[in-house]
């Protein structure tokens, strides 16, 4: 795969559809949750009155150069991983900027953006950031073993790490998704979804109560706004590898939006089901319940 | 002052002594300016509209009316619904709601938060201790009128105020913002030491900086 | 040519005209003496010279004028003349060392001292049984006199115990001789070695063996054999320290030099008890040297052991053949010469404590000697006893002797380890009294003069060996290899400012490389890169110390020359020998820390261990040659090549710390000092990796009991991976988090090696790069603040972006680089560790490593955190940015590493040519910017194009949105409506990961510093309830000897 | 019954004065300073009267007295013994209990802040408790007028009114009623 100069347009259209529907979709699944508790929950257009609220706030501090860069770094890492995987399967017009780098690009550059956060955020000083930090770090080495094995069996299962390849393996038919090729790999992958998602049982991060809101606690303004479209962005952005990888990719916008939410919901459901797990207790539950899947998958593939 | 507020002497790790004053090390002593919105008018209305729909209220109870605030997050009366929800950190919230009783101890943290949220920012008085004092009118230790040291956009009367009272105070401080009147942060910048004149007069231990950033 | 006999006439001459000097003369005395003593060494030194050039031949003297059996006869040929010489003239230097107690005894201490030397000479010379009896009586009866020359308390019983003990062995050998005389009816010892074969009748012949066992026990007590020797130790301890060195070099020379004639009867059969007796003395005396503390005692047993290694060599006669005199010369010389040496240094020290040597830590020239003496001891390149031991493990190895071998081996790891643990203590330990008084020792040029000699000599024998060794080996000379030279010759340079050497020390590692680049294939030009420009750079950040920092250039110089030694060996001798220099040099340089006795100590052990296991290895491969080229190595035989496979690999491991053999590295590389760290872990690790390579690519996969030792290699890696990270993440110390999380990276390349296919060993060299540039980045950034900080423990610090904004950014990018994210270079590794398992075999491993990756971020984010970010400490607040020649290195890594980021084919794409002919399988297609797998793809300029773009519009984006934002303090946060306390309690930094040790910490119980503690343990308590042998008592001591006899008697099944 | 047979007792040992029983489970004495501490730790360790429930302060400002109230539990039995002391408020001291209770150290610190009694060696008397910087007489002291200082430290709204809740509620609900 080539670059081409036309090739930036289409990926700024599939940013900026991505922005608009993750926006809508967290409105959405707010209003689910409001439903379910009878509630009529925030209007559909929630998010889009607080991030210009955000932007537009008059006044914001700085506690440094590296706190000034945390959410570019954030917000870079949730555009770069979206622009990195192709969106639509089949599609040239949206297979984005794909030609950089395969999936282990993908896998990796997840951390780039929660890396810089975490800079920035450690340099505003605030205790409870680095112990959001401490916390979030430490769940995340458990949290991603299982997706590490599952892509890694995937990839022993299709010899390629080709993004496009894989979809395209999974083409002809719902049983030729990897999620019936090869249970086990995507039991272990959504799994670690479920620790990557931020929601309960596994939100002892941002912990609200206790460690007010963790790394960001120091973030307002517009850096809160830039945190705000990451936050629209890149769960849709890990949600489309998790599509591409195990439910088949997606040949349409329709049914990319439809997976991508299905998928979300996932997290959703676990979440309003399940009381939030201290960190040793997610380590352990990650070490216990999904790892052996993973090498499960991995030996059998 | 405490101690740890006090100018001292630290030797560095090369041996050389050289003083350290934590009001001033510590702390940023840059006065609140005053802030102008979008020089655009349709900007800026498009902006306050923004902020009218999107009131971020910092989790922070005072005094007993806090009480009434927690069943605007229940399904009865469900606050969201109006673009408002609670945030933990003054930094991410604009709007501090002064729920009843304010004692001096408490009245520095408040304005501390006060003073650590983004302009604009909006104070609402809760029920009428804010307001003169209520039944504490005659405390020793308890402030009797809050816009002498805050300044406030709306109060809410009652003892307490039920939720609907304070659906409907929220609403008329939408109406305020929309229309631009609610600029008590400019305001506090303007008259910045006539506040703080106010709130040392109560304060009388005041350990802070002038402007908490 | 002057006849030999001189040697015993002058000084016969001497004593006697010593006894008829007037009384007036007697201040002639000492001069007459040591005239004596100057013409018995020139004579042996004229033989000696004759001998070598062949402008003499071996010359028989016969005494009576008549030929053996009816008169005494002397025999001058080389091996005589070496001992003689060295015999004498440590007589010589002794004498003049002895000067004030000499001229406080008078004439007649002088006459014994000559007497005492003639003797041993003609022991030395002798070829008559009874005369070497006679010689023997007037070395004891004059030992017994010398040993009152000291002031010691027990010098008295000490001499008293010896001569007691003395007579019965004189007894027994005595007996020997007149039974032996009437077996063989000749004393001539020629003439009863010819006898012997042609001995009749049974009666005869077991009447012979009866009285061999009395003569040979006898001569073999003198050697002061294990257990019958503690009547000698107490001369070591008791005596005049010029005399112990006598005594060390001189009578151990002359008494192993007859047990060799009194081999020659023996014949055969007796050389196995020969070798017996040698090494469990060998083994024993450096068990019991292992706990001493005091410094004669340690030396007595130490020179008990050498004696007991080389009576062993003599016993392993049948299998060295002409080498014999070669290795035993050798191993005898290396310790004459280094135990006078040490005997006269240890005149000039006041203590007698091992810790009171610390006297000497400010004086280069005595620290220079010890080295040099250790280093003899130790049989470490390029003195006489490495090419010594070399030949005989390569002899050994080539017999089968194995046990021996590892006897051998195991011996001299103990002692090692007691000298350079004493080494340590010179060094770093704080000196112990007054300074003057040793000063005033010092000034005595008369006392410093033989210590120096032997300083000279060691280094001549260390020439003359490598000559040896080389016409034995068939290359040039060690010691004249150019790299070593250009080391050894900062030796001399040491005067000069730091800075003026440090340019020269550069200018050599590029002149080097520019001289040799076209030498290297595309591997190991990455090393040499690596090695000398690497090098080079490093010493850069060298220039930010000020004054001489003598001995710093000499040791680092001496590592590079072994590791440009190691990448240009192509035999296994070359190979071996750079591996000691390059050991040797690291370990000077990490013991020059501040705090690093006991790392500095447990690294050289590891490495000597590593190294040992490393010849055994190339002795077993070689099979009996001297040395092989390294390329063959892939055909040795089938049932040897697992084991030196394993052995090999398990050496090379000491030095990249695989788990197990990691627990010298944190100390060290923590403990080094700022420039060190990271020449030691950035560079001195891929030397390990090197030699991994090296034995992957010429032996492949062995299998061992079916079990593929490769396989093994690969979860050794992986636990290496994951278990060094963990520790890092829990260590407070930066410098040892960035050591504990180099384990955890040499994991990782190890890993790629072991894959044995091309994209695994593709992985291993771009994190041999990659570790490279940002290990010595971070080491240098983290050294500059704990400079400037004074700790080194990172909850101690905190904030110092602002005041170190450079420092910062080289730790930002390197922790960017190591965690692996894009856009910079540690992807590139990540990127082929996976196109590398995909297409491996082997799928276990990997989870390990998966597990370990992940917890990278953990100390990473710390390590950055803690000390740049969060709060700053009020007595931090005046601190200001590293050095500039610290900076400076770190902003080149910089810039090296965003290079290698954008364009890693610059580095690896010949590299994956190069590895096509081991690995024709799934290499990787470099077209433009892209790099392709048989799986993947990936580009680099790209991804970096990509992420700069979208990171800058975003940035320009804040920037305009919220250019008012006004810069607050460090408390200005929010803090529950309250306020900070003080930053200390602000500072989120220790422990900081505390959930994590809670649910993973198990895994980082020191199982392994526990195994290895429980080992020096159990030797020190083997040495110790050894000890309780020697309990001083006379009676006890003879008792010894008699068991000894009984033992050996029983042993032999007479 | 059980009160009355443990003044008894108490009275063979301390000068007491008269038992005041509020409930059968409830009485009050009255006994001089110098012999509540044996009095305390006789109740703590005999009597099982392990908890102190509070310890409060009276003014007696026409009297010129505080009384100190030390209220003590025993859980077993369900019962509650006060015991009174008497303090002159000038000057007013009293010996420190914290080491028999350690949760007497708050309470004296309260004591201390709002009466200024002083409690020497308690662990941390003199620090603030619940005022910051306060400048005037203690104020739960009866002769610290709190209006006024109300009214000179903090600004009154004009235009307050006060009114009787009865007579308030009675004319705005039922104006018609007497």
């Amino acid at each position: 795969m080539q670059f081409e100069w036309i090739k930036i347009p289409y990926a700024l259209l599939t940013l900026f559809i991505v922005v608009n529907y993750g926006m809508l979709l967290g409105a959405f699944i707010q209003k689910i949750g409001a439903r379910v508790g009878r509630r009529r929950g925030v209007p559909i257009w929630q998010n889009y009155a607080d991030l210009v609220k955000n932007f537009g706030l008059r006044t914001s501090i700085t506690h440094g150069v590296m706190f000034y860069l945390g959410p570019v770094f954030r917000l870079t890492g949730g555009i770069g991983l979206l622009l990195f995987v192709p969106t639509i399967y089949g599609s040239e017009m949206f297979s984005n900027l794909s030609f950089a780098g395969d999936l282990i690009l993908a896998l990796y550059f997840v951390f780039f953006g929660t890396l810089g956060m975490a800079l920035g955020a450690g340099e505003s000083g605030h205790p409870h950031a680095a112990i959001g930090i401490s916390r979030g770090l430490s769940q995340v080495t458990a949290a991603e073993l299982p997706l590490a094995l599952a892509v890694f069996s995937v990839a022993l299962q299709y010899q390629t790490l080709s993004i496009t390849d894989i979809v395209s393996a999974q083409q002809g038919g719902v049983l030729h998704w990897t999620l019936f090729t090869n249970p086990l790999a995507v039991a272990a992958a959504m799994l670690s979804f479920l620790g990557s998602m931020m929601r309960p049982p596994f939100d002892v991060v941002l912990a609200p109560q206790e460690i007010p809101i963790g790394p960001p606690t120091e973030y307002h303004s517009s850096y809160l706004a830039l945190m705000q479209t990451n936050r629209a962005i890149f769960p849709v952005a890990k949600i489309v590898v998790y599509m591409n990888l195990f439910f088949g990719g997606a040949a349409s916008w329709p049914v990319f939006f439809l997976k991508v939410f299905l998928i979300y919901m996932v997290s959703v459901f676990v979440g309003v089901a399940f009381p939030r797990f201290r960190v040793e207790q997610s380590i352990r539950w990650f070490l216990v319940w999904a790892v052996p899947l993973g090498i499960l998958s991995i030996l059998l593939a | 002052m405490k101690p740890e507020l006090m100018k001292r002497m630290v030797k560095g790790p090369d041996g050389v002594e050289f003083e350290v004053e934590p009001m001033r090390d510590y702390y940023c002593d840059a006065p609140p300016t005053v802030q102008h919105g979008a020089y655009i008018k349709i900007v800026e209305d498009f902006f306050n509209w923004a902020r009218s729909q999107s009131l971020w209220i910092l989790g922070f109870g005072t005094g007993c009316g806090a009480i009434e605030m927690r069943p605007l997050m229940t399904p009865r009366f469900d606050a969201y619904r109006y673009g408002i929800q609670w945030r933990p950190t003054p930094r991410q919230a604009n709007l501090l709601v002064i729920s009843g009783y304010l004692s001096v101890k408490t009245l520095k943290r408040a304005i501390r938060a006060y003073e650590q949220m983004q302009n604009p920012k909006y104070v609402v008085g809760l029920g009428s201790c804010t307001i003169n004092g209520g039944m504490y009118w005659d405390s020793y230790n308890t402030i009797k009128c809050l816009d002498q040291y805050l300044p406030v956009d709306l109060y809410i009367t009652g003892c307490m105020p039920r939720p609907e009272a304070l659906l409907a105070g929220f609403e008329d401080l939408k109406k305020l913002i929309r229309a631009g009147q609610a600029e008590g942060a400019n305001q506090y910048a303007e008259r910045f030491d006539w506040y703080k004149a106010n709130q040392k007069q109560v304060i009388h231990d005041w350990d802070m900086p002038d402007y908490n950033w | 040519m002057t006849s030999p006999l001189y040697i015993i006439a002058v000084a016969l001459a001497a004593a006697f005209l010593l006894g008829l000097l007037r009384e007036q003369w007697r201040s002639l005395a000492y001069p007459v003496t040591l005239a004596a003593l100057a013409f018995m060494s020139w004579l042996s030194a004229s033989w000696l010279w004759a001998l070598a050039s062949g402008s003499a031949s071996p010359v028989d003297i016969y005494t009576a004028g008549t030929a053996p059996p009816f008169a005494i006869n002397l025999r001058m040929a080389l091996p005589e003349a070496v001992l003689t010489l060295l015999i004498n003239l440590t007589g010589l230097f002794s004498a003049l060392y002895l000067k004030s107690a000499l001229l406080a005894r008078g004439r007649r201490g002088m006459a014994v001292l000559l007497v005492a030397i003639m003797a041993l000479s003609g022991i030395v010379l002798t070829r008559d049984i009874f005369n070497l009896f006679v010689f023997l009586e007037l070395v004891v009866i004059a030992t017994g006199g010398l040993v009152l020359l000291s002031d010691h308390a027990h010098a008295l019983s000490a001499g008293f115990k010896y001569l007691v003990v003395s007579q019965v062995i004189s007894i027994l050998l005595l007996i020997g001789i007149i039974f032996a005389y009437h077996a063989t009816g000749t004393l001539n010892i020629d003439g009863m070695a010819e006898a012997v074969p042609g001995l009749q009748n049974a009666g005869a012949s077991q009447a012979f063996e009866l009285a061999f066992f009395l003569m040979f026990i006898a001569l073999v007590a003198e050697l002061k054999p294990f257990p019958a020797n503690g009547w000698a130790l107490d001369i070591y301890e008791a005596a005049h320290p010029a005399f112990s060195a006598i005594f060390s070099a001189g009578a151990g020379t002359a008494a192993l030099y007859a047990v060799d004639k009194l081999l020659l009867i023996g014949g055969p059969a007796w050389l196995d008890m020969a070798t017996g007796v040698g090494i469990v003395t060998f083994v024993a005396g450096n068990l019991l040297a292992l706990p001493q503390s005091n410094d004669r005692r340690l030396l007595g047993y130490s020179s008990v052991a050498q004696i007991g290694l080389i009576l062993a060599v003599l016993g392993q006669r049948d299998i060295l053949g002409e080498d014999t005199y070669f290795i035993a010369g050798g191993l005898l010389l290396s310790h004459a010469v280094a135990k006078a040496g040490l005997f006269w240094l240890s005149g000039l020290l006041a203590g007698r404590q091992l810790v009171d040597w610390a006297d000497l830590r400010e004086r280069p020239m005595p620290v220079f000697a010890f080295v040099t003496f250790a280093a003899m001891l130790s049989g470490l390149p390029p003195f006489p006893g490495f090419y010594a031991k070399w030949e005989l493990v390569h002899h050994l190895a080539g017999s089968g002797r194995l046990v021996l071998l590892a006897l051998v081996l195991f011996g001299a790891l103990i002692e090692a380890g007691y000298l350079f643990r004493w080494f340590g203590y010179i060094l770093k330990r704080e000196p112990p009294g007054e300074a003057d008084f040793c000063r005033v020792i010092f000034d005595k040029p008369h006392r410093v003069l033989p210590v120096m000699v032997a300083v000279a000599a060691g280094w001549a024998l260390a020439f003359v060996w490598g000559e040896l060794a080389s016409s034995l080996l068939g290359r040039s000379n060690l010691l004249l290899a150019l790299p070593l030279l250009f080391a050894l010759s900062f030796l001399l340079l040491d005067w000069l400012p730091a800075w003026v050497k440090n340019s020269l020390a550069i200018a050599g590692l590029v002149a080097f490389f520019a001289a040799t680049w076209t030498d290297y294939d595309a591997l190991r030009m990455i090393f040499a890169i690596i090695f000398t420009l690497g090098g080079a750079l490093t010493l850069l950040a060298s220039y930010h110390v000020h004054g001489r920092r003598v001995g710093f250039y000499p040791a680092a110089m001496l590592m590079f020359a072994g590791m440009v030694m190691l990448i240009r060996a192509d035999t296994s001798f070359d190979f071996f020998a750079a591996w000691e220099l390059l050991t040797v040099g690291s370990y000077f340089l990490i013991l020059r820390g501040k705090h690093s006795e006991p790392h500095a100590l447990s690294y050289i052990l590891f490495s000597l261990g590593g190294a040992f296991l490393i010849m055994a290895g190339f002795a077993i491969a070689a099979q009996g040659a001297p040395q092989f080229a390294l390329a063959s190595l892939a055909h040795v035989a089938a049932p040897f090549a697992p084991w030196v496979f394993l052995l090999l690999a398990i050496g090379f491991m000491t030095k990249t710390a695989a788990i197990g053999l990691h627990i010298w590295l944190p100390g060290a590389h923590a403990e080094a000092e700022t420039d060190v760290s990271p020449m030691v872990s950035g560079i001195l690790l891929k030397a390990g990796l090197y030699g991994l390579m090296v034995l992957l690519l010429a032996m492949g996969k062995q299998q061992l009991y079916g079990i593929e030792l490769t396989h093994v290699l690969l979860w050794v890696a992986a636990l290496t991976a994951l278990l060094g990270n963990l520790m890092a993440v829990f260590q407070e110390d930066a410098k040892r988090l960035l050591a504990y999380s180099s384990i955890g990276q040499m994991g990782y390349a190890l890993f790629g090696l072991a894959l044995m296919n091309h994209l695994g060993w593709l992985m291993a060299l771009v994190f041999v790069i990659n570790h490279y540039i940002y290990k010595a980045m971070l080491f240098l950034a983290v050294g500059g603040v704990a400079k400037r900080t004074g700790t080194r423990e990172m909850y101690r610090m905190g904030g110092l972006i602002r005041l170190m904004p450079l420092s910062f950014i080289a730790v930002l990018v390197g922790i960017i680089a190591v965690s692996g994210v894009p856009p910079l270079s540690g992807f590139g590794g990540r990127w082929v560790f996976y196109n590398a398992i995909l297409a491996s075999d082997y799928r276990l491993p990997m989870v390990v490593l998966f597990l370990a990756g992940p917890i990278a971020f953990l100390y990473l984010f710390r390590l950055i955190y803690t000390i740049f970010l969060g709060q700053l400490k009020d007595e931090l607040r005046r601190v200001k940015e590293a050095p500039f020649w610290i900076v400076l290195p770190q902003m080149i890594y910089v810039a090296l590493l965003i290079a290698f980021a954008v364009v890693p084919g610059l580095a690896l794409h010949r590299v994956d040519t190069y590895l096509n002919q081991f690995f024709p399988e799934g290499g990787l297609s470099w077209a433009g910017g892209e790099i392709t797998s048989n799986y993947g793809y990936w580009n680099p300029v790209a991804i970096m194009i990509i992420v700069g773009v979208i990171f800058c519009t975003v940035f320009a984006w804040l920037l305009f949105v919220n250019r008012r934002a006004q810069p607050v303090k460090q408390f200005n946060i929010v803090f529950s409506a309250e306020r900070p306390f003080r930053p200390e309690t602000t500072h989120f930094a220790w422990n900081f990961f505390a959930p994590y040790r809670k649910a993973l910490g198990f895994l980082t119980q020191p199982l392994v510093t526990i195994f290895w503690t429980t080992v020096t343990d159990l030797l020190h308590t083997a040495g110790d309830l050894g000890r309780r042998l020697y309990n001083g008592n006379g009676q006890t001591y003879a008792f010894h000897f008699l068991a000894f006899v009984v033992i050996v008697f029983f042993l032999v099944g007479l | 019954m059980d009160m009355r047979a443990l003044y008894d007792r108490l009275k063979a040992l301390y000068p007491l004065g008269e038992l005041t029983e509020q409930r059968a489970n409830l009485a009050f004495v009255t006994l001089p300073a110098e012999y509540l501490r044996p009095a305390l730790l006789h109740l703590r360790d005999l009597e099982g009267y392990r908890h102190l429930v509070l310890l409060t302060a009276v003014d007696w400002l026409e009297d010129g007295l505080f009384q100190l109230t030390y209220l003590l539990c025993n859980r077993s039995r369900n019962c509650d013994i006060g015991l009174r002391v008497m303090l002159p408020r000038e000057g007013a001291t009293m010996a420190s209990s914290h080491d028999i209770w350690p949760t007497a150290a708050v309470y004296q610190r309260e004591l201390r802040e709002m009466f200024g009694i002083d409690f020497p060696d308690s662990p941390g008397v003199d620090e603030e408790f619940i005022l910051e910087g306060w400048n005037d007489i203690p104020p739960y002291r009866r002769d610290f007028d709190t209006l006024k200082y109300a009214n000179d430290s903090f600004a009154q709204r004009a235009g307050r009114e006060t009114r009787d809740p009865e007579t308030h509620m009675k004319q705005q609900l039922y104006p018609d009623r007497d």
